[in-house]
């Protein structure tokens, strides 16, 4: 029997929607991110958009059942196009008082409330720090609250196993699965595969889990207690064929791709970070395709390690998140110096300090941009959503290499851990990156380590190379030969290269597009990972009839050429960003433009209805605004 | 075309650059030696890398006809690591300060070490920070007055052998910069070595630092308070060849060889002896000890790059080379139909 | 109102924030053993600092109702260098992990060593790192399948107390985080040596890397495994106390006292031995040796804020207590008149 | 034989002069940067306004003769006051060829050029890379050419002395001294007394010295080839006791007075960098004073030091140049975080990366404010010239500790080794900066670190306060409390806490203050060590007739509360600075106005001349300005 890419139907009455956004929460220890991964996967095979947004604690486990160890994961499906996992939520799924009472307020009024009934004892209410029980408040009446004795229902379901009861409890979570999967009519192949080779060298475990989710999706279908499931059609999505992919993920295959593109081994250096460090957990597993991973014994060695691999020829790349990419500073101004190709990648968390460390925000932005002495500009491009990290990964090495810069790349914490479908590229199809390294006499008579080509970028002689020895440095270098100089007018030559070749990367990259009327009342402008919510609110607002337009900025620097010319379209410019308005202050000092920012630094992503707000509240409701809703 | 590499002179590997060091300043000598072992090696000038941090030590790679990097301070073993990983057929030289090395790079240098990374690193010791003008560095002795310690240093200071030891360094060697010959011989003897080699070189930086060495450089004392080195010979030392070292328990002790003490009861240098034996060396300081010049350890372990270069050779052996497509493909997939939009 | 101090209990040291290490870890256990020991150095709370860094063990501070810092990573010693400095009459200690202390801080680590500043350093060895959930640390052995080496680490470990002792410290230690008795001991010796006292405690994290001591932790083989140091005392170890260490050469070798060998053949412990005996200690690692806990190492040196506000009040007695306006008007300087304007 | 505060008179023919700019240029061996020294102590003990300008390789001592060792130091000192050591020199003293070569092209046109004629050899001219002698060339007509055998008529002074030729030849430099002395009317004493003090243990040195000197002064008063000599009133300087003073002196001055007006003891972590090395240098003099000087390992340790120091309540303090404040912004991020109080000098020099550092710049700026992860605002504020660094220290310090926070001083390459006249202050009459930690009870019952006063500002409670345990961190921390907290709306709260009480400076500062009319064409704006240029620019063109005022900015961030109001009054606004930019950007993302910049990034100051051709360029001819010139 297949299930995937069709839906499982219930004998019960079945309704169909267009979305659901559901949320999975319970203790760090009760696996919810694997949960959540496996509905994400499970909605996005039977051919749903989907977005997720997992959410967890920076301690690895918090004492268990206490506000502080609650893990949630939330999943957006749909059968139209989703950028965001969701504003507000249709389900919660609460495996206990402390998961409950931390997520229920993201519940939409009438929502469905699931809770394991077993797990409200005192203690647990004691861990949670509550007072009274939850399910006996008031506020409660405001959702559909669904009881259900899921611990005990689990200890059944796997009790002639022999487990433990500890044991027997870790099923918990794929009960709860099941039931999730019959509620919305999901196929539960994809997971079985998963229990499967997950479990294939623990059979009995395997066998219980299996048997919890079977039970689940059974007690869905028998109970009283759920009167119908839901279903949501798939999405059209263009012709292609998907799969899921998480932003680290996607990162970690787009730098691959760019060495292959590139014919570039690929070196890696960097130093554990939150929520950087899976690139690494990915990428080393992949030394067979010419990867070469280094630990570093801090963040100042790892791109140090990558400085001295690009000076050997390698595609060189180190990432981390922002106290690690404060780290880098001073050798990212060496690299600026010695103009070597690199890719520095910065998953960027909450901050200042160490901050917030698993959760979102965009306040590195003029950091990355500024954080070096000196005039040391370099190119920085952010990626969008997910799925965008690996064309993003792919561009930065393009740049790079063609202008002989260290390029940053700006992803975070939010679209790092968040996964999307991808259409799978076919490596073949894409434009590979030309790299030539000179030779001796490529290059005329006497080899010049700083000559320039037409984009300004210096030739990538490396070492091996038979009569291009030369030297390279930290202290400023002489015009053409890279000697050492400290004249005054050299220096002034020098700076202004460095940055008119940065500057060149704006002819390298596309125009930028508008999403919208080409002139109206507001641009949105926005960068990075708020690109769904953006979108979204913009096109919702558009639909109002609102005369509205979005520009979602890939480029922070340099900007696309016409940025100017589009700013100057619109009556206002609104700059949405997870920070105190970063890029706003780069757009106000270049383009005079008094762009307002619509600013949140929550450790959170935006969600879709706030910025609608926003924009109702600065532009007239238009024709088809005033026959949907009032404007705001 | 002939395939037979030309025979290489030590000015061959002399750069268009004037050196500009003080006059009379170690590092010249330092410099002369290392051009005149390099044709030893047999490698072409291109083969060859000298990497090195911030201080006067070096601005060295400017001075070489071959490939170099003047990093940033302290960070010269990292980008070194980064270059013999990426590129193991390069014959990678460190050129490092007592400040550079001790002092801001002290982790990158344990981290090189303990790695054992195939590089050769040249630490010039001259106890002093000599490009910002003379303050006091991790190696200066206690109590020594400099611009920043006007009334004594009071860190106890670092013995670089011992930092060496204890991120097991596979070579460790020490050698004076105005000993020509046991210079060059101990460079050349370092750069043979597979793994991470260490040479410390007593340096005199004549400006701000004068004499800092004396009592291992000067004609007239050098033979009583340094002790050469050689593998498998007792440790005899003096102008007249007359002393020696012997074991008391764990410590040396300066004996009198006319005094009826044969050889046979010194200590005996071996350079693969047990790491115990070569923290007894390090702990040999003038006044009370010679200190000892030449190898004092020269062992094999794995190395670095080609541990890691062999974990990739052996992923590709067992898996194949990698193929991107087929990656992307791997696991949970679902196609959208060209038809899926009229749904 | 009373001078004397209340006595205080263990629980006296707890915060009133919930401890958040997963369930079963081994910080937990060091925690304990840290609140029961602090009443007997008969310090106020008010006293008493942690500093530390970033990592699961560096969670320590919010845990302990004294004034306590958690610094960035790898930092802690300096910022308890300087602390130390400014306020000579606090306790302070610090609290670091294996990643934390010999990775991105291993050169902080040697600093304060090697300036014998005056505090209590317990590092959490777990062979992880924890809190970034599983890639290998600097003490991970050769061959470790982690998350980021998933063919095994190539990097030889460092050994903690190596690292110390090339920095000359003056207090080395370790112990186990699950024998609490000979924790909280040890821990009290440390908070009681002058200058830094360094405890490197064997902590299991039973989430990425359970299991790495048992060896050590385990009832059944602990004492064959481990060999608990007493100072006078000769080295015997094993279930029936039956076997001990003995010397040969620099190596020293497991020898079965039931075969007739005597006590006086062997090693014999002293706290206030040569460096090199503490480095043949150091050397005895599983499973060719019992690997000693218990302090290795306590002698007396100069501690440094002792010596630099030492330099501070000398400067004092000799040039009285600095005039500021004094010096202002100190050197060339001449006076314009209230009528220059008019010349 | 008092001389001080006279003009020593010459026989021969004295023409009164304004002011003279004069640079001795020699070999960094022979003791140039003495001899300006020198030289800008006894014109300011005769009344003079001065101002200097070293400038030297950055090679300790590059070899001797070569033009990378030239070392150069020019002084202006003049009857009026004056803010630049000028931009055309009146007289160049050359020791050698190679300083002769690197330094004629800034002698005024007639100028006077004294070379020692016994340096220019042929081995003389190949170590300065000459193929043919400069004296012999057509370009040296333009100037009034000197030629004086200054070695043989040293070694003639000093020759029954019995010293060594080398010797002999190390006192050519103050043969050179006396000769200028004898030129300008200085007296010798001061000298004489420098040379008794500084080589009082060596009385044939201090002989041969002494005698040097005469031999100069006697030369020029008896050589046919010198016809007069130059005298140059005192400065009419506002009454009161002077002294010259360093700008790194004149920190180092400050940051001890703060403390004494704090009454706390000077706990300064430091890590050697050129050019801020010289505060470490002056620092650790001073341990009489409660100074505690803390060569640290690297910058990092050095600032984490500090923070610890602070944490313990002691004035903590740390300073670097550029690459060395990139590595401390991690740690910049932990002291916002903690709110702890700090200050933070950045020397600024050339960059990037290693750069050029000997040589002056200011483009830290963005660094400072921006070089860290996540939101982390800190006030910065700027010295404008040597003594005015004395203020800000303390200004700094005054700052920091009303409002628990670091502060960042920027200085530069320039004014930490300019020199200046320095009216001397008295302790007792400087402002107290009162500081009080809360002890047990009197914060109320339960203590909150994190409380605030009216400034934001949280209470320093410091380790030994009984009862008022606590602990403090990077990570986000709960309004009130401290604790640990990732709450979504706490973290937005404590941003813009941060924010504000940052912003909240503003309210301590003084209004920003103009120089010229209120309203008019052009203004312009700088800050830092341009502040002297700028002025006498902006004074020359406004003699000129010239619609142009000045606004010096001290307060970096925040501005001072009027500056938008002072900006919008005027046609234009150039902001002149020694980088690409900078400050530009902040204003101009801040008051959406339209500034210019004169940015010149070659390692040296701007010239009075090309900012004044710049603000003619950008004004009309004023009345005075038709009268007096052309317009430019
Ligand atoms: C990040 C950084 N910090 C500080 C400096 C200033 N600096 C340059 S070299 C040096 C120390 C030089 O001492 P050493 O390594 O012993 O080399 P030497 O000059 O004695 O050969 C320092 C502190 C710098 N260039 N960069
Ligand atoms: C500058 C910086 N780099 C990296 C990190 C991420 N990080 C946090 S803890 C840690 C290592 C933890 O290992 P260890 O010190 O052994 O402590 P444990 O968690 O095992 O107790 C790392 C890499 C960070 N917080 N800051
Ligand atoms: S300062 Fe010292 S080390 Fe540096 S070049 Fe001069 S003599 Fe050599
Ligand atoms: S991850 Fe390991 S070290 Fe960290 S709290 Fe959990 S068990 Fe302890
Ligand atoms: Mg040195
Ligand atoms: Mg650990």
């Amino acid at each position: 029997m297949s299930q995937d890419a069709t839906q499982v139907k219930s004998a019960k009455q079945v309704e169909v929607v267009s979305g659901i956004t559901v949320r999975l929460a319970g203790d760090s220890g009760d696996g919810m991110q694997l949960l959540g991964t496996q509905l994400t996967n499970t909605s996005a095979l039977l051919g749903n958009d989907v977005a997720t947004f997992p959410d967890f604690p920076a301690e690895i486990r918090a004492p268990r059942g206490t506000r502080a160890g609650v893990s949630g994961f939330q999943v957006q499906f749909a059968s139209h196009e989703v950028h965001t996992p969701g504003d507000t939520l249709d389900a919660l799924i609460a495996m206990n008082p402390a998961a409950l009472i931390t997520n229920y307020e993201d519940l939409t009024p009438g929502g469905l409330l699931i809770v394991d009934e077993d797990s409200f004892a005192d203690k647990d209410l004691r861990l949670a720090n509550l007072q009274t029980d939850p399910l006996e408040e008031p506020w409660i009446e405001n959702y559909r609250l669904v009881k259900i004795p899921i611990t005990k229902l689990t200890r059944t379901a796997v009790a002639d196993l022999g487990l433990s009861v500890k044991e027997s409890d870790r099923c918990r979570n794929f009960f709860a699965m099941g039931l999730v999967y019959w509620l919305y009519g999901r196929s539960m192949d994809a997971t079985q595969r998963f229990i499967k080779a997950k479990f294939a060298k623990l059979p009995m475990v395997q066998e219980a889990n299996e048997r919890a989710l079977q039970a689940g999706w059974a007690f869905g279908e028998t109970t009283e207690l759920l009167g119908q499931s839901y279903q949501v059609e798939s999405a059209t999505l263009p012709p292609g064929k998907y799969r899921n992919i998480m932003g680290n993920q996607a990162l970690a295959w787009g730098l691959m791709a760019a060495a292959k593109l590139s014919s570039k081994e690929l070196f890696y250096g960097s130093y554990p970070i939150t929520p950087a460090s899976d690139i690494l957990h990915e990428l080393c597993k992949y030394k067979n395709f010419g990867v070469c991973t280094f630990q570093a014994e801090d963040e100042i060695a790892a791109i140090c390690g990558a400085i001295g691999a690009a000076f050997g020829g390698a595609m060189a790349v180190t990432t981390s998140s922002g106290p690690g990419i404060a780290l880098k500073g001073e050798a990212m101004g060496l690299a600026v110096m010695i103009e070597l190709p690199m890719v520095i990648i910065d998953v960027q968390r909450g901050g200042p300090s160490t901050g917030l460390p698993t959760k979102t925000e965009q306040a590195d932005l003029l950091q990355v941009l500024f954080g070096r002495n000196g005039e040391a500009p370099l190119p920085v491009i952010a990626a969008s959503s997910p799925g965008d990290c690996f064309d993003t990964a792919i561009e930065a090495w393009r740049l790079a290499a063609a202008l002989m810069t260290p390029v940053v790349v700006l992803s975070d914490g939010y679209i790092a851990n968040g996964a999307e479908p991808w259409a799978i590229p076919d490596i073949n199809n894409i434009e590979p990156i030309v790299i030539e390294h000179p030779s001796e006499g490529s290059t005329g008579d006497t080899f010049l380590p700083y000559a320039r080509d037409e984009n300004l970028a210096r030739p990538w002689a490396i070492p091996g190379t038979k009569g291009l020895m030369h030297r390279v440095g930290g202290l400023e270098k002489q015009d053409g030969t890279g000697n050492v100089s400290y004249d005054a007018q050299n220096h002034q030559r020098m700076v202004n290269i460095r940055a008119q070749k940065v500057a060149n990367a704006a002819r390298m990259i596309p125009q930028q597009e508008v999403m919208g009327p080409e002139k109206g009342e507001l641009l949105v402008l926005s960068w990075g990972g708020t690109k769904g919510a953006c979108l979204t609110a913009v096109s919702r607002a558009q639909k109002q009839g609102r005369s509205v337009a979005h520009c979602h900025l890939r480029h922070l620097n340099p900007f696309p050429s016409n940025l100017g010319e589009i700013l100057g379209n619109y009556d206002q410019v609104l700059i949405p960003e997870l920070n105190s308005g970063q890029l706003r202050m780069l757009i106000r000092a270049r383009f005079l433009v008094d762009a307002q920012g619509y600013n949140k630094v929550q450790g959170k992503p935006f969600g879709v209805g706030e910025l609608l707000e926003k924009i109702e509240s600065l532009t007239s409701a238009g024709k088809a605004g005033s026959l949907s809703r009032a404007a705001g | 075309m002939s395939t037979e590499l030309p025979v290489l002179k030590a000015n061959d590997f002399a750069s268009d650059q004037d050196v500009r060091w003080c006059p009379g300043c170690g590092d010249y000598s330092i410099l002369a030696q290392m051009k005149k072992m390099l044709p030893d090696l047999g490698l072409p000038l291109e083969q060859i890398v000298f990497v090195s941090g911030i201080g006067c030590s070096s601005r060295f790679p400017y001075y070489m006809n071959t490939y170099g990097m003047h990093s940033i301070h302290g960070r010269a073993p990292a980008v070194a690591t980064g270059l013999r990983v990426a590129r193991p057929d390069l014959k990678v030289f460190v050129i490092t300060g007592d400040g550079d090395a001790l002092s801001i790079g002290g982790n990158h240098f344990i981290h090189l070490l303990r790695r054992n990374v195939d590089v050769t690193l040249v630490l010039f010791n001259n106890r002093i920070y000599g490009l910002t003008k003379g303050q006091y560095s991790p190696t200066s002795p206690e109590g020594q007055i400099t611009k920043s310690t006007p009334m004594g240093a009071v860190d106890h200071p670092l013995n670089p052998i011992r930092v060496a030891l204890a991120a097991e360094a596979t070579f460790i060697a020490r050698s004076v910069d105005s000993q020509v010959q046991h210079l060059a011989s101990t460079l050349y003897r370092a750069a043979m070595h597979r793994g991470t080699s260490v040479v410390e070189v007593y340096q005199n930086c004549n400006v701000f630092n004068d004499g800092a060495w004396d009592y291992a450089k000067e004609k007239a004392v050098r033979a009583d308070n340094t002790l050469e080195l050689e593998n498998g010979k007792p440790l005899i030392f003096g102008k007249d060849r007359d002393k020696g070292i012997r074991l008391n328990g764990f410590k040396p002790e300066v004996v009198d060889l006319s005094s009826g003490i044969s050889q046979d009861d010194l200590l005996f240098h071996d350079e693969k002896a047990d790491p115990i034996y070569v923290q007894i060396l390090a702990g040999m300081r003038y006044p009370d000890f010679p200190e000892p010049i030449g190898v004092f350890r020269d062992v094999e372990n794995d190395v670095f790059e080609d541990q890691v270069r062999g974990q990739m050779a052996t992923a590709t052996e067992k898996k194949g080379v990698g193929d991107l497509n087929a990656l992307f493909n791997s696991g949970d997939t679902w196609v959208v139909p060209e038809t899926s939009a009229a749904r």
